[in-house]
């Protein structure tokens, strides 16, 4: 085991990085496809250009060997902090020896931890910076009651790979909301590939033509589904799921998409904050782990998309420049992690719309 | 003088690497002829010819065919010229029909108005195999459904169809039976007397100098003399292909020394659907025993058998008094068989391995110790094995490929004798092999013979049988039909009574 | 009578395969609109299919195919919304058929075995398939477009093809010459068998169907998503395993109906499996399973064949 | 006397100049970042995983055959040693390798005893174990005991590296198994009329690489602390490229060596790393790896179609051959 730090490249010799060489941030991004993954990193990308941090991208994550692999690289790359998110749990524990080993800062985000041994593991983890996580299981439950109340009472759930705790947790929340209310779940797929919507929608409505609503565990499938109902001429049907999609517009407009929870991209930034800021030595590492917790905006009707694309990924983001310094113990003395906390808190539609009246046009 | 000549070949060259396959020859060769092309393994004649047939790319020199340029790029295009060539090689396409192997290269012939017109082709194909009286082949049905010697005749076909002006013939006659032989010489005839001219090269001399007008003897790529066939004797022959003088023949001269009585292998009953039923013989220790027949008498079959290769055979195969597993290679092996097969392309030796691995590849148990084998013992190992039967060659590390046909089939013999078999099966054992090579072959033979061996000789030339086996059997579809006794005055007449 | 039987296996397999489900599930499972649309959903992965048939003749493989499919379907969207239904099927052609020729080109003029050398060009072309989507994530297709995508015409352009697969295979010499190289590479190009150009054409013929493919996809599903991590292999090997049926059949039935026969069948097996309510991971067992069973069905190789 | 021409001890040394040219490339744009001492060791470890697959994959590829299962069969092992080793240790590894054990019998036994092609067998072998993987890692990951990331370590996992590795170079060049391989791959039907019993050998080759899959498969345990579903989904593919660019005859065959899956493995990984190190914008970084891998393929695959792809494997399988 290798505890010496990262060395620092021959020219700038031995002087310390805080000096001038401009901070690294690694970032784990989660893929360049997927309305979320872009918006997300469009977020970062910004506000390491604000604060003048240097973002390096890892490679792509296909397995949770890739996410422990690409950390690894991150380190060696020379990064000061890493925010990740993780595929499994456990992986935290060997990136969190790592971090340890190599005085790297590092925060999850849309993620946290539940496995009590993991926990234990990275208690008292003195570069375990924090988490920004949004409850998936209510984003799921709160869609789940919208398609309650259009009254569906037998409804088909798709989803992705079995095993990720998005899904896993966005199941649960469907599942007991539906439980509660008497709905039936009377036939749910899995591993559907990110296209494969139209295919499965049309052979489930064959077989169950009971089918009276689709709760989506991620909504890259709606239009899909749509298709398969235009096909099948069975007319609208209400249809919710997560993860905004780039395409959302006309399904909303035509009345497809009952409603659509998603807009989480900032979770990524309020880490990528956090980490910033300890690196500058804002926090006290008794306090670590942190806890941000964000909301996933639910998007309910034509309208609230259009605000969303006006406010929230139009030129301006959800947070301008001066927002994002006033965060920042480099440019706000008095930054401490509360005002972190409590933008995440805040952060939903009328937030931004009224933070930013005036500043978007 | 000038329009006698049909092909006309000027000063050419092909080397292969650090070999000179054909170092500058020159050659006409005049309408109406047939011409012998002799010459050892590896003295050029199948380059030469594969360069006049369009296979191959001579490195220099020209050709003219009836005093015009010829300069092929390819077989096809050698075709449209008017030259045809049957390789040495097996050289059809698997997997697809007899018709499209006959007219591979020529479909164009059968696109009318864009669609390529299988009926005629069909049609056209039967034509040309009742026009040879070759029968029980299917112009409609898969290549690979028929035996090595039908897919010659068909490459026969193949290169007849077009009625070419030159016929070249490379050690074809060796894959065929008698009757497949009486077609080829029928299909020579022809061409000849249609005012075309033919090439044919053989190691069988004595059918060279029957069939052929005039000979041409190749030595180390080069052109030793052209002869004409009338009153040439076959040791004429070897001498002028070996350099130097030749006396008596290469055969076995001892007679009627008797054969220890002790049975070594015993086969009872040997049964294999269509090819074989209810052989029996049984082989002495320290005899050659030599099988005869047509080519699909169903001899091949019985090397197989022997050997544990042949599909649902039934019958039992005794050894020293030891009933062994007629299915297994392993057992065959392990009781002291060695087979050399008649296919030395796939069956008998990898060739794309090198010298060394091909020895060692039977011999592993012995030169495994427990779980370590060591490489330098096997180097040397092989080394010496080589030495046995001196192979040409650089070093044991050589490629198999890279090997002349004769030196190939030492390599074959080496790796039974390093194992230290005592009973061997030889399937053909000097096909496609030349005279100087065969003799050391036939010593070889002897020479095992005299160390206890006891060697089945499986061939169809029947004057090798003859010259080197202390028993004959001959074998007629699937049955023995006859047995001669070692003796001076027999002649191929008997053997044939029996086979035909 | 055997070649019958042999042809039959394919037709059985099916037939069992749906009578098993109809009693497992007679309400849920095969009712007739339910099969047409399992129907309508394999003529479109049978496009491709057809467009590795020489391919698989010649021992060529390639695994580009997928991507090949997701970029020119993406390229065609894009087109469509300036040039209409031009843009998107000649736009979308012309790519398919440059990639295509891209992978022709490498395999026959580099000294390195196509499968290989495809992996290799997955990953290019879905980092492509990137760019061109241009920051997006997804592009959805006009609806004025999607009838291309279903009944009527999805099932015209596969028949399209197939026609075209099968006239190329039996009347012309580019099929025969496909199939001498399949059979041995040095003969053929003894034969004066132009080996380059016939390679070439096959991996364009390829590159083309991909290409269709991925429109008609398109058109079906109304959007399209990039690819990355070699992700997009995985959609060339139902089509791969479907001609490989077709093939496997080859002595026994025309291998053009074989392949449809053989896409169906993978479709139904699927589909029954979901109306049992397995889940897809189940459906991979049987798939995999059925794989098996077909291959060791329709061949019966004798000790000491050589079989890699 | 070999009479090496200088083009080919070029080509015979080619992969290692590529190697080299890349890391100098990599030491020269991050000036030094990528060639220090710990960078090295990460690279090292980073490769250990796709090293184990591929020297088990190198015997099958040696004897003409190819294994796509591996992947799905390193999955597979996690979990079982996720699973068992939470109730006991040595027992779960010892399973595990049990697991991969089985694996690799059966598909043996299904390409040798049914001459059944390797490739669809194993094609058939991933479908199924990635259907078994998902369905028992379904719901959630499933976690490995942490006494065992102890030995996510160097001091343990380079030592088992090189054990694995020399036991399998002494099989490959030291024993009879190890020519039998390469002779079957040269020319399978002399080898059998040599006595060499093919079928074991290619089961125990499959045995071999299943084997090593499921230690992988540990590996992978070790490291990423859970089994998941598409542990390994990406292997296939990166065996294959990383023995053909390590310069393994793509027919396997006499001229096999084994410095193709160490050389090929060290590759990949010194590629991935170096990428991220000079902070290749995501979609160049997939571009370029493309780019390089299709011009070490251009550099070392030999022109020769894999058996395991050849016309007879893939379909043409029906009809009887009357001539022998
Ligand atoms: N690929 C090759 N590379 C190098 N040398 C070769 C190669 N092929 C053949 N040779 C040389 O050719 C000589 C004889 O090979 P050839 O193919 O001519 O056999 P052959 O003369 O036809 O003998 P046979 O009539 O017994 O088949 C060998 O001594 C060998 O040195
Ligand atoms: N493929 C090859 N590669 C390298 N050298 C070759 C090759 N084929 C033949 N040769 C060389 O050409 C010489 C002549 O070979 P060729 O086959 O013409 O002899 P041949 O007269 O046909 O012998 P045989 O009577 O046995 O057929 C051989 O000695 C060999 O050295
Ligand atoms: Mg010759
Ligand atoms: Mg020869």
């Amino acid at each position: 085991s290798q505890t010496a730090t990262v060395e620092p490249s021959p020219e700038i010799g031995t002087t310390p990085m805080a000096v001038k060489d401009p901070i690294k941030i690694g970032f784990l991004h989660i893929g360049e496809t997927g309305g979320l993954a872009i918006e997300t990193n469009r977020l970062v990308d910004y506000v390491g250009e604000v604060l003048g941090v240097e973002v390096v991208y890892g490679g792509a994550l296909t397995s949770v060997d890739s996410v422990i692999t690409n950390a690894e690289n991150l380190i060696a790359a020379g990064v000061d902090g890493i925010i990740v998110c993780n595929f499994t749990e456990q992986s935290m524990v060997n990136i969190a020896k790592m971090c340890e080993e190599n005085h790297v800062y590092f925060a999850q985000y849309f993620r946290t931890l539940t496995d009590k041994d993991v926990i234990a593991q990275l208690e008292g983890n003195k570069y375990y910076v924090g988490r920004t996580y949004e409850s998936e299981y209510d984003v799921a439950y709160k869609l789940g009651m919208e398609l309650v109340i259009a009254g569906s009472k037998n409804v088909a759930l798709l989803s992705y790979n079995h095993g990720d705790t998005t899904a896993e947790t966005r199941y649960k929340g469907y599942r007991d909301v539906f439980n509660e209310n008497g709905v039936k779940i009377v036939a749910e797929e899995w591993d559907i590939a990110a296209d494969g919507g139209a295919e499965v929608a049309s052979n489930l409505l064959a077989a169950y033509p009971e089918i009276d609503g689709w709760a989506l565990i991620s909504s890259s499938y709606a239009p899909g589904v749509r298709v398969a109902l235009e096909n099948a001429g069975k007319g609208k049907m209400p249809i919710v799921g997560v993860d905004f999609y780039d395409s959302m517009e006309e399904d909303m407009r035509d009345g497809y998409l009952l409603a659509i929870g998603g807009g989480h991209q900032a979770s990524a930034f309020y880490s990528f904050l956090m980490v910033y800021n300890a690196i500058n030595g804002a926090y006290n590492s008794a306090n670590f782990p942190m806890d941000v917790q964000d909301n996933i905006l639910v998007l309910k009707n034509y309208e609230d998309y259009q605000n969303y694309k006006k406010w929230y990924v139009g030129d301006v983001l959800p947070y301008t420049a001066e927002e994002i310094k006033a965060m920042t113990i480099t440019f706000n003395p008095t930054h401490t992690i509360a005002d972190i906390q409590k933008a995440a808190k805040a952060i939903s539609l009328e937030d931004v719309m009224t933070r930013h009246e005036g500043v978007v046009k | 003088m000038e329009e006698q000549v049909m092909v006309h070949l000027q000063d050419l060259h092909k080397t292969f690497g650090s070999t000179k396959a054909v170092d500058g020859v020159s050659l006409d060769i005049d309408k109406g002829e047939i011409r012998g092309l002799v010459g050892e393994n590896g003295s050029g004649k199948s380059t030469l010819m594969c360069m006049v047939a369009g296979l191959l790319k001579p490195d220099s020199g020209s050709m003219t065919v009836e005093g015009q340029p010829y300069a092929p790029q390819h077989q096809a295009h050698a075709n449209d010229k008017g030259v045809s060539m049957i390789v040495q090689e097996v050289n059809t396409l698997a997997g697809m029909t007899v018709a499209e192997n006959i007219f591979v290269g020529h479909e164009q012939k059968f696109i009318n108005h864009g669609l390529r017109d299988l009926k005629a082709m069909f049609v056209e194909a039967k034509e040309y195999l009742e026009e040879m009286q070759i029968s029980g082949i299917n112009v409609k049905s898969d290549i690979d459904a028929y035996t090595l010697e039908q897919r010659k005749l068909i490459e026969l076909v193949r290169a007849a169809h077009i009625k070419p002006k030159l016929l070249i013939i490379d050690e074809t006659t060796t894959v065929l039976s008698q009757k497949g032989r009486a077609e080829l010489y029928k299909l020579i005839h022809k061409t000849k007397d249609s005012g075309n001219s033919v090439v044919f090269i053989s190691h069988d001399l004595r059918e060279v100098l029957d069939l052929c007008d005039s000979v041409t003897v190749m030595r180390d790529g080069q052109l030793v003399d052209t002869v004409s066939a009338r009153g040439m004797s076959e040791n004429d022959l070897k001498s002028l292909m070996v350099g130097r003088d030749l006396v008596g023949s290469y055969y076995r001269e001892d007679y009627g020394m008797l054969t220890s009585s002790e049975v070594v292998l015993e086969v009872r009953n040997l049964n294999c659907p269509g090819k074989l039923n209810d052989v029996s013989f049984e082989l002495y220790r320290g005899e050659i025993l030599g099988f005869g027949g047509l080519s699909e008498s169903g001899m091949h079959n019985l090397g197989k058998a022997l050997f544990g290769v042949e599909y649902n055979t039934t019958g039992s195969v005794t050894l020293e008094g030891e009933t062994i597993n007629i299915h297994s290679i392993k057992e065959a092996i392990k009781s002291g068989i060695g087979y050399v097969p008649k296919d030395r392309e796939h069956e008998a030796l990898i060739n794309n391995a090198d010298i060394l691995d091909n020895i060692c590849i039977t011999c592993m148990d012995q030169l495994q110790k427990g779980v370590y084998l060591s490489p330098i013992k096997k180097k040397n190992f092989a080394r010496e094995q080589a030495r046995r039967l001196n192979i040409k060659m650089n070093d044991v590390d050589q490629f198999v490929y890279t090997l002349s046909g004769g030196n190939k089939q030492k390599v074959t013999l080496t790796k039974w004798l390093a194992r230290g078999a005592n009973i061997f099966v030889l399937d053909s054992p000097t096909r496609g092999i030349d005279v100087m090579t065969k003799a050391m072959i036939y010593d070889l033979l002897t020479c095992m013979k005299n160390d206890g061996c006891s060697i089945i000789v499986i061939s169809e030339e029947l004057l090798e049988l003859i010259g080197v086996s202390d028993r004959i059997l001959i074998l007629k579809n699937g049955n023995i039909s006859g047995e001669f006794v070692r003796s001076k005055d027999l002649s191929e007449e008997d053997l044939v009574s029996c086979m035909i | 009578m055997n070649k019958l039987k042999k042809g039959m296996v394919l037709v059985g397999a099916l037939v069992i395969t749906y009578v098993v489900f109809k009693i497992l599930q007679p309400s849920r499972f095969g009712s007739l609109s339910s099969m047409f649309i399992l129907l309508q959903q394999c003529m479109i992965s049978v496009i491709m299919a057809y467009g590795t048939y020489f391919l698989l003749e010649m021992g060529a493989f390639d695994m580009t195919l997928g991507a090949n499919a997701i970029l020119s379907a993406i390229v065609g969207c894009r087109l469509s919304v300036i040039f209409g239904l031009p843009g998107l099927l000649i736009g979308a052609l012309i790519t398919g058929a440059c990639l295509g020729l891209v992978n022709g080109i490498m395999t026959s003029k580099i000294k390195a075995p196509s499968m290989i050398i495809s992996v290799g060009l997955v990953i290019i072309y879905e980092s492509l398939g990137l760019v061109v989507m241009g920051g997006g994530s997804t592009l959805r297709i006009d609806s004025q477009f999607r009838g291309l995508g279903m009944a009527p015409w999805s099932i015209v352009i596969s028949l399209m093809i197939a026609a075209i697969i099968f006239f190329l295979d039996r009347y012309t010499c580019f099929g025969v010459h496909v199939n001498a190289i399949g059979s041995s590479e040095p003969i053929a190009r003894s034969m004066g068998i132009n080996i380059n150009k016939t390679k070439i054409t096959a991996f364009l013929i390829s590159g083309v169907c991909a290409a269709l493919m991925g429109v008609v996809n398109l058109c079906y599903n109304t959007t399209i998503s990039a690819a990355t991590n070699l992700s997009s292999t995985t959609t060339v090997f139902q089509p791969l395993m479907a001609c490989m049926i077709g093939l496997a059949f080859k002595k026994h039935m025309n291998p053009i109906v074989a392949i449809l026969l053989g896409s169906f069948f993978l479709a139904l097996l699927q589909n029954g499996l979901l109306t049992n309510g397995l889940e897809s991971s189940m459906q991979n067992i049987f798939v995999g399973v059925a794989l098996l069973v077909v291959i060791k069905v329709t061949s019966n190789p004798r000790r000491y064949d050589v079989i890699k | 006397m070999k009479k090496e021409t200088l083009p080919k001890i070029l080509k015979s040394s080619a992969i290692l100049i590529g190697l080299i040219v890349l890391v100098v490339f990599f030491a020269i744009v991050t000036k030094g970042q990528s060639i220090t001492l710990r960078n090295l060791k990460l690279i090292l470890g980073q490769s250990i995983i796709l090293m184990l697959v591929s020297t088990g994959v190198f015997f099958v590829m040696t004897l003409g055959c190819m294994d796509f299962s591996v992947g799905a069969n390193l999955a597979l092992s996690c979990y079982v040693m996720a699973k068992v080793s939470t109730v006991n240790i040595p027992l779960g590894i010892i399973l595990t390798l049990v697991t991969g054990l089985i694996i690799g019998c059966w598909n043996g036994v299904i390409h040798a005893k049914l001459k059944l092609p390797s490739f669809l067998v194993t094609l058939s072998t991933m479908y199924i174990l990635n259907g078994l993987v998902i369905q028992l890692t379904a719901s959630e990951p499933v976690p490995v005991p942490f006494e065992l990331f102890k030995l996510d370590e160097f001091a343990f996992k380079i030592p088992l590296l090189f054990v694995v590795l020399f036991i399998a170079y002494y099989l490959f060049r030291y024993t009879r198994f190890g020519s039998d391989c390469r002779m079957i791959g040269a020319g399978e039907t002399a080898a059998i009329y040599s006595g060499i019993d093919v079928d074991k050998v290619k089961i125990q080759a499959f045995c071999i690489a299943g084997v090593l899959a499921s230690l992988a498969g540990f590996m992978n345990g070790i490291r990423t602390g859970a089994a998941s579903a598409n542990a390994g989904s990406d292997m296939p593919f990166n065996v294959l490229i990383a023995l053909v660019i390590g310069g393994l005859p793509s027919g396997g065959g006499a001229k096999s060596r084994f410095s193709a899956p160490v050389i090929g493995s060290i590759l990949i990984s010194v590629l991935s790393n170096g990428l991220v190190l000079i902070n290749l914008a995501p979609m160049v970084q997939n571009l370029v790896k493309g780019i390089i891998f299709i011009v070490l393929i251009i550099i070392m695959a030999e022109k020769q179609m894999p058996k395991f792809l050849h016309k007879k494997t893939i379909g043409v399988l029906a009809e009887e051959k009357l001539s022998q």
